[in-house]
């Protein structure tokens, strides 16, 4: 209970502060509405927002599990061997360093405005993280337990599933948190590329037609899909990693 | 008897140290050697080289007549440290062993209770190893070594955290076990009166670089109680490693 | 000397129809006449609008019904010349012409969400009493639209004559295309809108920016090869798309009058052509509410001739 | 030198690829040019590219560099108390999910269109994976390692720079790759609004002029970038953590 | 002399697992004790409650008269496992004690030299812990905890990774420090021989849960020698001792 007073006293803060802003100083309505014209706005426009919330959503989930489902064999695969390390990870960074939406033109041609290329796009922005984590994390194996694990003769696999994969948990759902943020704004990337349904779509023409209170109804939904997943993943790390110091401490950050 | 560990002129260097000069060792099959030697003389080394945890620098291992390459089949090993998987309990780190293997678990169980209560483990099977004090840590590694009946016992110091009481009672264990299954077994010891008192033969070793001093034969019948430790043949072992290790032997 | 600094903030990136600026610019018009202009690029007409009202620029070109719908939100803007009308149209390839919106049943037709065209094409649909159902409306990225009219994903695509006509026959397609003021749908495009502060600080550096502003315009129709090169001459890395640009340009020159301003001089805007404008605005583009149309513009800055 | 082999064989084969796609198939140039259009097409504007990227090198490395100094700070106030974790983390998990060109009107209006909005909107892209991380490496102490510092008495400031922050540090340096990565992209979408220069309005302009092999040239511009600042920090790594098994046990992924 | 630590019916509950049970234990300033008991049977946690790294479920526990909240000033610890920093060599290891307590490092270089010298890791100054063997780490981390010299050292075990001779020489080397310095000792050991070799009174607890059994006065003067042992008040206490833990005390 008490635990929740801090970020709801941030929270109540911070509308205060949005408030005042948008009506005690000059900021116009076209930059920046009040809460209470947003507020208005989702309320009014609830179902509607809600049906392209939920297209959001679901793009958001494909794309986040995908970047799990790909993200983890990956980093097993460069920490499995230095020349594949060195093989893939030019070309995993390649992919990052440039913004999704410069491909769309190829992205649709080559594959279309369905729900695959979307989720692709999602993906292309969420799965680095993961990749990252995940290879640290099963890096880090001390090499007592690479011992403890050759010495029973662990096959590839046992040694991934059995040692390294738990060992690793603790980095890899940090790799996931930041990519289960990354994978709502690349939803709403993927619907820049091509969509005429969702938030991101939403928020295009809310742009264009300089309908900020529209704009920022669906940043906040948005922001409501972003923490929902975050702290489902928070939640699952403690029935995940119960044992590991991350966990363990939460509660005694500091002996002294 | 065959020769069943056979270690031929081999040394073993990190960068510039040189931690093993020149080892000739042969263990038979069924016998149960003990190395003692000074900290940091090269006892683990030789352990993990006999185990295929690390390649020789020179000359080369063999068990079973082939050259170790890797770690062998139906080798059991109880390391220095714990080593436990933090995530794991106790139960699930011994059957550890068991799942890696592919040994079915359920043939075990009575086994690993067994072997649980052995070392007094008993109400302790479902905590996590953070929950475990030092000594605890270290007998679950043992029954974990143990669990799936290993010819060739490879321990490093297994009993170091114990007290006197638990340590004699796992000392007997140890040797019933063996008497009954006629292991192999390299015990590295800090206890020159545990390794008489377990060994057939006793190897002595001496510091940088790491030397075999001396073998020395332990001609005390089996099974030795610890009653009988008067033995002469016995105090005369003993007295021959305390004075190649330099030490009175009475603080042991 | 204290010459009166003025940003000037295009719509978008470069094309053929900014080339009068930047001759203006390249041959010293605007310095000649007491100005330090520096022209920006833009990144849609909303952000440009948004820049303007909060007087990070002071000018810039825009499209007038988003500044309709900036003023209604409260923007300190007015706008002060109308440069280009009229430009909307349906493009659709030579091999498959599309040439009245009754011919867009059963095709695909391809937009960016963002575009105004996006805004204006269901009141085309409903003038001609055209089923929106029976369209396939596709919404790619601004960028991948030319792709896939480009690509036959899509039959048509709406745009705006000036612009992507040309960029579509650079890459080779041969198009065709008609114009939504042939079917009365009537509407001012881009033109020059002014923070008010600004306006109200400067008029006379604004007049003087206008006046050689219209000067330029006169002569880059009259001489657009003169036009393009100044650009060029600005924006060296622009020289490899000199051709398009020129088409642009020249293709550009039919929408400097509305049916209402035949007889005006360039840029003057009639009240008439505003509240067709705001009219699609309210009917189709959900803007909530009609303001008085003098409140968007005033032609009291326009050079007399 | 042997290590070398497989990422170039990765790249002829790319490269190759590439070239027979755009070459043999009826892929058109106007969405995929050959190579050696673009390598001309960098040939020709070599100084004039290079003007550019240097432009958004500077914001890409700015804003990196603000999001280390500031990411490891708020995770070290994250880490220390479980109301500021609980008080302060919605808001970062706010703060990515929504695409930041969206808030670029607001942050231009704010804060202009000089070198530090752009370098604010490249810090938003890219510290959130740093914050994450080192949260994760500051809490990974064990307890025993915890009562070491206690028992000596460590102060809060040397419990961090002498046991959390080295420890932490395999983990931070991931985020921090993660970080170098997106800068980059986040200098990019930072140039999408009110600049002049840059590969981010180089992008732009090329995608409205359907300029795909000026395109192109950018995103390899930007490919370059990206791997040069992300290699530089898997460099930096050897020297600052050389006792971790990341490092140390590379050469030895596995004893099976 | 005044007492140093006072513990006062103090408990200890790990959840449902009452670890201490009532504990009561008075160290008097410059008094060396030792602690014995089974493994397992709370000497680490007690240790813990002293150090104040923990805290008591019932009772208090004073150090110089007031209440433990938390580390005190002037204590050296050596924990049962070594806890090096692994990004430190073990100079740096042992000198992080210092600069955490902002000791002026070049007072104490050749104190520092000194005791890496005295635990044989000379030649091993610059490596990095992964490069030692078990036993030299644990040698590191005596450096550490005696390195600045404090008033009261607490020891969990700090041989316990040794060799019978290096073993032999630390204990010697320990009373010495501990007649020059007059520091309290509080040492936590397996070793029977070592407990009352070096201590005072020697503090001996029943396990699970973890009780005071006795408290046992080794009435042997100082300096005390290995050649000396014989003395029958020594063998006395040894045998007091064994038979509380119900250990032959041959194997220790
Ligand atoms: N991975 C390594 N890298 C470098 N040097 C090492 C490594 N492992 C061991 N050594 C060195 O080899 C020597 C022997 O180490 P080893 O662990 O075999 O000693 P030990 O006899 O087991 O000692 P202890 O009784 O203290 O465990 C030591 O000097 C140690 O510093
Ligand atoms: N953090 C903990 N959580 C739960 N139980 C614990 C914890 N620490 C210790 N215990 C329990 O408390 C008891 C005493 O542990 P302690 O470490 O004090 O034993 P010890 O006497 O030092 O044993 P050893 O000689 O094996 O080191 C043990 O039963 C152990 O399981
Ligand atoms: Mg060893
Ligand atoms: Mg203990």
């Amino acid at each position: 209970m008490k635990g929740f007073l801090y970020p709801f006293a941030t929270f109540v803060l911070f509308i205060l502060g949005w408030h005042v802003l948008a009506t005690y100083t000059d900021i116009p309505p076209y930059l920046l509405p009040t809460p209470t014209a947003v507020v208005e706005r989702i309320y009014e426009d609830f179902p509607f927002l809600m049906r392209n919330a939920w297209s959001t959503t679901y793009i958001t989930l494909c794309g986040f599990l995908l970047s799990v489902v790909i993200g983890i064999p990956l980093a097993l695969a460069i920490v499995s061997s230095n020349l594949l390390d060195r093989a893939i990870m030019p070309w995993l960074v390649l992919s990052q360093t440039f913004p999704k939406v410069a491909l769309a033109p190829l992205i649709v041609v080559w594959f279309g405005l369905g729900l695959w290329p979307k989720v692709l796009v999602t993906f292309l922005v969420a799965f680095f993280p993961i990749v990252i984590s995940s290879v640290v994390g099963l890096r880090s194996m001390e090499r007592e337990m690479l011992e403890l694990a050759a010495s029973m003769r662990a096959s590839r696999l046992q040694l991934f599933w059995k040692f390294r994969m738990p060992l690793a948990l603790p980095s890899i759902l940090g790799g996931i948190k930041v990519s289960v943020a990354f994978s709502v704004v690349g939803a709403v990337i993927a619907e820049w590329v091509g969509a005429n349904v969702g938030l991101g779509y939403l928020l295009l023409s809310a742009n264009a037609n300089l309908d900020t209170s529209l704009l920022f109804s669906v940043l906040i939904f948005l922001t409501v899909i972003g923490i929902v997943l975050y702290y489902s993943v928070e939640f699952a790390e403690r029935f995940l990693i119960p044992w590991h110091a991350t966990q363990r401490l939460k509660e005694t950050p500091s002996l002294t | 008897m065959s020769e069943l560990i056979n270690i031929k002129g081999v040394s073993k260097r990190f960068d510039e140290l040189l931690a093993l000069d020149n080892i000739n060792l042969t263990v038979r099959d069924g016998e149960f050697v003990a190395i003692v030697g000074s900290s940091g003389c090269g006892k683990s080394t030789l352990l993990r080289l006999i185990a295929g945890l690390l390649p020789t620098s020179e000359g080369i291992v063999e068990v079973n007549g082939h050259k170790v390459k890797g770690p062998a089949d139906d080798v059991g090993i109880a390391f220095q440290t714990p080593v436990l998987l933090p995530w794991r309990s106790v139960v699930e780190n011994v059957s550890l062993q068991l799942e890696v293997r592919k040994l079915p678990k359920a043939k075990y169980e009575t086994e690993l209770r067994r072997l649980i209560e052995l070392v007094g483990l008993n109400g302790f099977e479902d905590r996590k190893p953070y929950e475990l004090s030092g000594g605890m840590q270290q007998r679950v590694a043992l029954c974990r070594a143990l669990i799936h009946n290993p010819a060739l016992l490879l321990m490093d110091e297994p009993f170091g955290a114990l007290d006197a009481m638990t340590r004699e009672q796992l000392n007997l264990e140890l040797q019933r076990i063996w008497m009954e299954t006629r292991k192999t077994i390299v015990l590295i010891t800090h206890s020159i009166i545990e390794a008489v008192f377990l060994a057939d033969r006793v190897v002595v070793m001496s510091p940088r670089p790491g030397r075999i001093t001396k073998i020395i034969d332990v001609p005390v019948p089996r099974p030795r109680s610890f009653s009988g430790l008067g033995d002469p043949a016995f105090q005369a072992a003993c007295d021959e490693v305390r004075t190649l290790m330099n030490a009175s032997g009475l603080t042991e | 000397q204290d010459k009166t600094d003025i940003n000037f903030r295009l719509d978008w990136s470069i094309y053929g129809s900014h080339a009068p600026f930047y001759l203006a610019l390249q041959k010293g018009m605007y310095s000649d006449a007491g100005l330090n202009v520096t022209i920006g690029e833009g990144q849609g007409s909303a952000t440009v609008a948004q820049l303007i009202a909060q007087g990070q620029d002071q000018l810039g070109f825009v499209d007038f019904g988003t500044m309709a719908r900036g003023v209604e939100q409260g923007m300190p803007v007015t706008a002060v010349m109308r440069v280009i009308s009229d430009v909307m149209c349906i493009i659709s390839h030579a091999d498959a012409p599309i040439t009245e919106p009754k011919g867009l049943e059963g095709k695909v037709v391809a937009f960016a969400p963002s575009e105004s065209t996006a805004l204006v094409f269901p009141a085309l649909l409903a003038s001609q009493e055209v089923d929106p159902a029976s369209v396939s409306v596709l919404n790619p990225a601004f960028g991948a639209k030319n792709a896939m009219f480009l690509q036959k994903r899509a039959d048509a695509i709406p745009g705006n004559y000036n612009v992507q006509v040309a960029q579509l026959e650079g890459q080779g397609a041969e198009v065709e295309y008609f114009r939504f003021a042939d079917f009365g749908l009537r509407q001012m495009n881009n033109g020059i809108i002014v923070n008010n502060s600004f306006k109200d600080a400067n008029p006379e550096a604004l007049k003087a920016f206008l006046e050689v502003t219209a000067a330029a315009f006169e002569q880059a129709t009259a001489d657009p090869e003169v036009a393009v090169d100044a650009l060029i001459e600005v924006l060296p890395e622009q020289r490899r798309n000199r051709d398009v640009l020129l088409r642009q340009l020249v293709l550009t020159a039919d929408s400097y009058k509305t049916e209402n301003t035949q007889d005006k001089p360039f840029g003057w805007m009639e009240a008439k052509d505003w509240e067709d404008t705001q009219h699609i605005l309210t009917e189709y583009g959900g803007m909530p509410r009609s303001l008085p149309v003098e409140q968007f513009y005033t032609n009291d800055f326009l050079p007399e001739s």
